[in-house]
């Protein structure tokens, strides 16, 4: 596990898995596509609108779980003095970012069938665009710096608040969502997903996790050599 | 105990500093009636929409007007150097910030508190809603003062850009504006949003001492 | 006192004040923070008529009457007692019978409440067409709640 | 007293400067020369700690300075080259400040023969903001004899100031330095002073 710490080792492990990661990747996207698209029936409420959950869904879990990463790291970087960590920040944020457009669209495109307007302020969609404002930010302070040691402190600081403050944001906005209007009959049903649904959706998580994996590692590759050219 | 003695009179000199130029906070105070009036005139003076939206209109310009007195939070001690000074006198970094939250708490966000039920007349506000008002942004105020901090010794890193910090304040006010709001406009059992204020209060309260004394101490750093 | 042991004080204040901090917001008790009134439960504790409530039930299948081209009449009920709902505007175009509805309202009576807005939500429940058609065929289609 | 073996600093890849031998006993005047941007500030703040040497280590009075800071601030006085006296306050007030979180026992009548020997006594109820810019340089040196302590660190202590101040300020460093005393300044202006030992940057 020392590749997740230190460059050079991460090089040599990297450097192993990407051919295997490019072709798995690929795999997996299209068989899933083939089987949310085609081979999983409608619901029996909505029809085939059913189908943007293929997508919705994978990307928020995979927005969440990267801001999730990133504050591991920046708590490593900060607590332990690892450059490398704060390396990935900046590499994996701009993908989080990307996750957070996309589980948003998604959303509204399925919110517009479903609740007959593009955007509900439900305790959900509420907190998912915070996350994608903090994620904006953070991007944004990634280029607003001069010196690299400066903006990768204040990036890993403001990680560290976003994540103390996104657990507040989503019990306040559930709190709010429920003052404001009963968001959901939540306390009479339970979500079930069918076998026959949940497959698909498994395996479109799991490509869109190869894809994210992918990128960021080409990102933090590119990340490291930046680093170097711009110090020797 | 010299220590106590060394806070008070850090309290001292800013309670002087802050009383010799009170002209600020008053351009704060005039910045947040001017708004008022503006959003009056925008949404219309009927009472029934003043009612319902007027609580929160008002949270919403009191935030904007304490992202105003960001600047001078601890760009003047950072740029003479006085925080060195302070900090040589064996006070820790975080015990500084705590003092500025302090300072700021009484300096600037008392005035609003003051000037609060006037602006609730004007948006007609109902008497017995102005005592809850009072009570939300008394706690509200505090949560705000430390954002203030956090965010501008976050700004004594990046001269060129300000707004970053005012960016900060307002991402982390929605949780504050969400209850307090709630705790106006909620009829009888406000006390459990209360409750959940005070432990947002408290929670930024803990943080903003270790977060602005690792950005101060980056910014000497790197001055 | 030395700059360790102000340190020292701070954690221990910052972490008191956290714990105090994840006391206050957990243990504020649920029960007195209702957001809307089941019809039995209206029925239990008093609450004054003509006030703004919100009442939260399943449509009752077979009670939805269309009067006027924007009026309906419908009973929301919770499989113990029903209450009657006036309303006139545009519905949720998910609103059907048997599917959970909030309606916000004016209380005219405990059995009779005049509504001002309705919302009715997809109860994240996926299940294929096919599957439904079986179960209903060998009359296994109940509300699971 | 302070003492700095080898102390190495680097700034991203730039070595600012390299094993540095700085040892202040009492009785002893160092004077770091070199022209600006040769890293004299850099060396300083890393003497007082706000900057982490990357290499070597500093000690005060035998522990590292790092886990002895307390004492050390206790027994330094540090003159940054901005002055720190705040616009809002008059002179008065600033030096009472001074006094006060310094703890120092400095008797009213010293603090208004220390002034009237620095010529800014009449100004004594004005704000600092109207006085000029070498009386401002002048109010922020009383503070070396105002806070009484052992060790003064300062950073380019002559500019803005006219001739008979760098006589007055030169005067006081002697009789400090003869009461045990130790002086660790940094100036791009070589002052007339006898057994000074320097320390040249380039």
């Amino acid at each position: 596990m020392k590749f997740l710490i230190n460059p050079n080792k991460f090089n040599k492990f990297t450097d192993i898995i990407i051919k295997p990661l490019y072709l798995l990747s690929a795999i997996c996207l299209v068989v899933g596509l083939l089987f949310s698209l085609y081979l999983s029936p409608n619901d029996y409420q909505q029809g085939s609108t059913v189908r943007i959950m293929y997508i919705h869904v994978p990307s928020a879990w995979l927005a969440l779980l990267i801001f999730f990463i990133m504050t591991i790291y920046s708590i490593v970087g900060l607590a332990f003095k690892i450059p490398f960590a704060f390396i990935v920040n900046t590499a994996i944020a701009p993908i989080g970012t990307i996750f957070t457009i996309i589980c948003l669209i998604t959303g509204s495109l399925w919110g517009k069938p479903m609740w007959g307007t593009w955007w509900v302020w439900d305790a959900r969609l509420t907190s998912v665009a915070i996350l994608l404002l903090v994620y904006l930010i953070i991007v944004f302070i990634n280029y607003s710096f001069t010196k690299i040691e400066l903006k990768e402190k204040i990036v890993a600081i403001f990680i560290i608040i976003g994540s103390i403050n996104l657990p507040i944001i989503k019990f306040s906005v559930d709190w709010w969502n429920t003052l404001h209007q009963p968001a959901s009959i939540s306390k009479f049903s339970s979500p079930s997903i069918d076998i026959a649904m949940l497959i698909p959706l498994l395996i479109m998580t799991l490509s869109f996790a190869l894809i994210a994996v992918l990128i960021s590692i080409l990102r933090i590759k590119y990340e490291i050599l930046s680093r170097k050219d711009k110090i020797s | 105990m010299n220590t106590i003695q060394i806070i008070f009179s850090v309290f001292l000199k800013e309670y002087k500093i802050n009383l010799r130029n009170f002209n600020n906070v008053l351009t704060f105070l005039f910045f947040f009636f001017i708004s008022i009036f503006v959003f009056v005139f925008a949404i219309g003076p009927n009472k029934e929409i003043l009612n319902h939206t007027g609580v929160g209109i008002l949270w919403a310009l009191l935030i904007l007007s304490s992202t105003l007195s960001l600047k001078k939070y601890y760009q003047d001690d950072f740029e003479n150097g006085s925080i060195i000074i302070t900090h040589m006198s064996g006070l820790s970094y975080e015990l500084i910030s705590l003092i500025k939250v302090f300072s700021h708490f009484f300096f600037i966000q008392l005035p609003f508190l003051i000037s609060l039920p006037i602006a609730s007349i004007l948006i007609n506000l109902e008497i017995e809603k102005i005592s809850l008002l009072l009570l939300s942004f008394f706690i509200g105020s505090f949560i705000l003062s430390c954002l203030g901090s956090i965010s501008s010794s976050m700004n004594l890193l990046n001269k060129n850009n300000f707004s970053l910090g005012s960016i900060i304040v307002m991402i982390f006010s929605i949780p504050v504006i969400i209850f307090s709001v709630g705790i106006v406009n909620s009829e009888e059992n406000f006390l459990p949003l209360l409750k959940i204020l005070t432990g947002i209060a408290f929670i930024f309260f803990a943080i903003t001492p270790w977060v602005s004394a690792f950005c101060i101490k980056l910014a000497l750093a790197n001055k | 006192m030395t700059l360790r042991f102000q340190r020292l004080l701070l954690i221990l204040l910052s972490l008191l004040f956290l714990l105090s901090a994840i006391l206050l917001i957990l243990f504020n008790s649920k029960k007195n923070i209702v957001f809307f009134y089941t019809p039995s439960e209206l029925l239990e504790n008093n609450v004054e008529l003509n006030k703004t409530i919100r009442i939260g039930a399943f449509v009752q299948k077979g009670s939805f009457k269309k009067i006027a081209d924007r009026t309906y009449e419908f009973n929301l009920s919770d499989k113990k007692n029903f209450i009657k709902v006036m309303y006139t505007g545009f519905l949720p175009d998910l609103f059907r019978e048997e599917q959970g509805a909030v309606i916000e309202g004016i209380l005219i009576s405990k059995k009779l409440i005049k509504a001002s807005t309705v919302y009715a939500k997809h109860d994240e429940n996926y299940m294929p067409n096919s599957i439904k058609k079986s179960l209903e065929l060998n009359e296994y289609w109940q509300r699971k709640y | 007293m302070l003492l700095a073996n080898k102390i190495t600093y680097k700034r991203l890849n730039k070595t600012i400067f390299e094993n540095i031998d700085i040892a202040a006993t009492p009785g002893k005047i160092i004077f770091i020369k070199g022209n600006n941007g040769s890293g004299k500030t850099t060396l300083i703040k890393n003497l007082v700690n706000i900057l982490e040497p990357s290499g070597g280590d500093i000690y005060w009075l035998g522990k590292k300075l790092k886990n002895n800071l307390f004492n050390f601030y206790k027994s330094t006085t540090l003159i940054l080259d901005k002055p720190t006296s705040s616009m809002d306050m008059t002179i008065i007030e600033n030096i009472i400040f001074w006094k006060r979180i310094s703890s120092s026992k400095i008797n009213e009548e010293s603090i208004n023969r220390l002034l009237d020997v620095l010529k800014i006594d009449k100004y004594i109820n004005t704000k600092t903001m109207y006085l000029s810019q070498g009386e401002i340089k002048k109010l922020e040196l009383t503070r070396l004899i105002l806070e009484q302590k052992k060790l003064w660190i300062l950073d380019e202590p002559y500019n803005s100031l006219d001739s008979n101040s760098i006589e007055l300020i030169n005067d006081t460093f002697i009789d400090h330095v003869s009461n045990e005393g130790a002086i660790i300044f940094s100036s791009h202006y070589e002052p007339n002073l006898k057994n000074l030992e320097i320390l040249s940057l380039f």
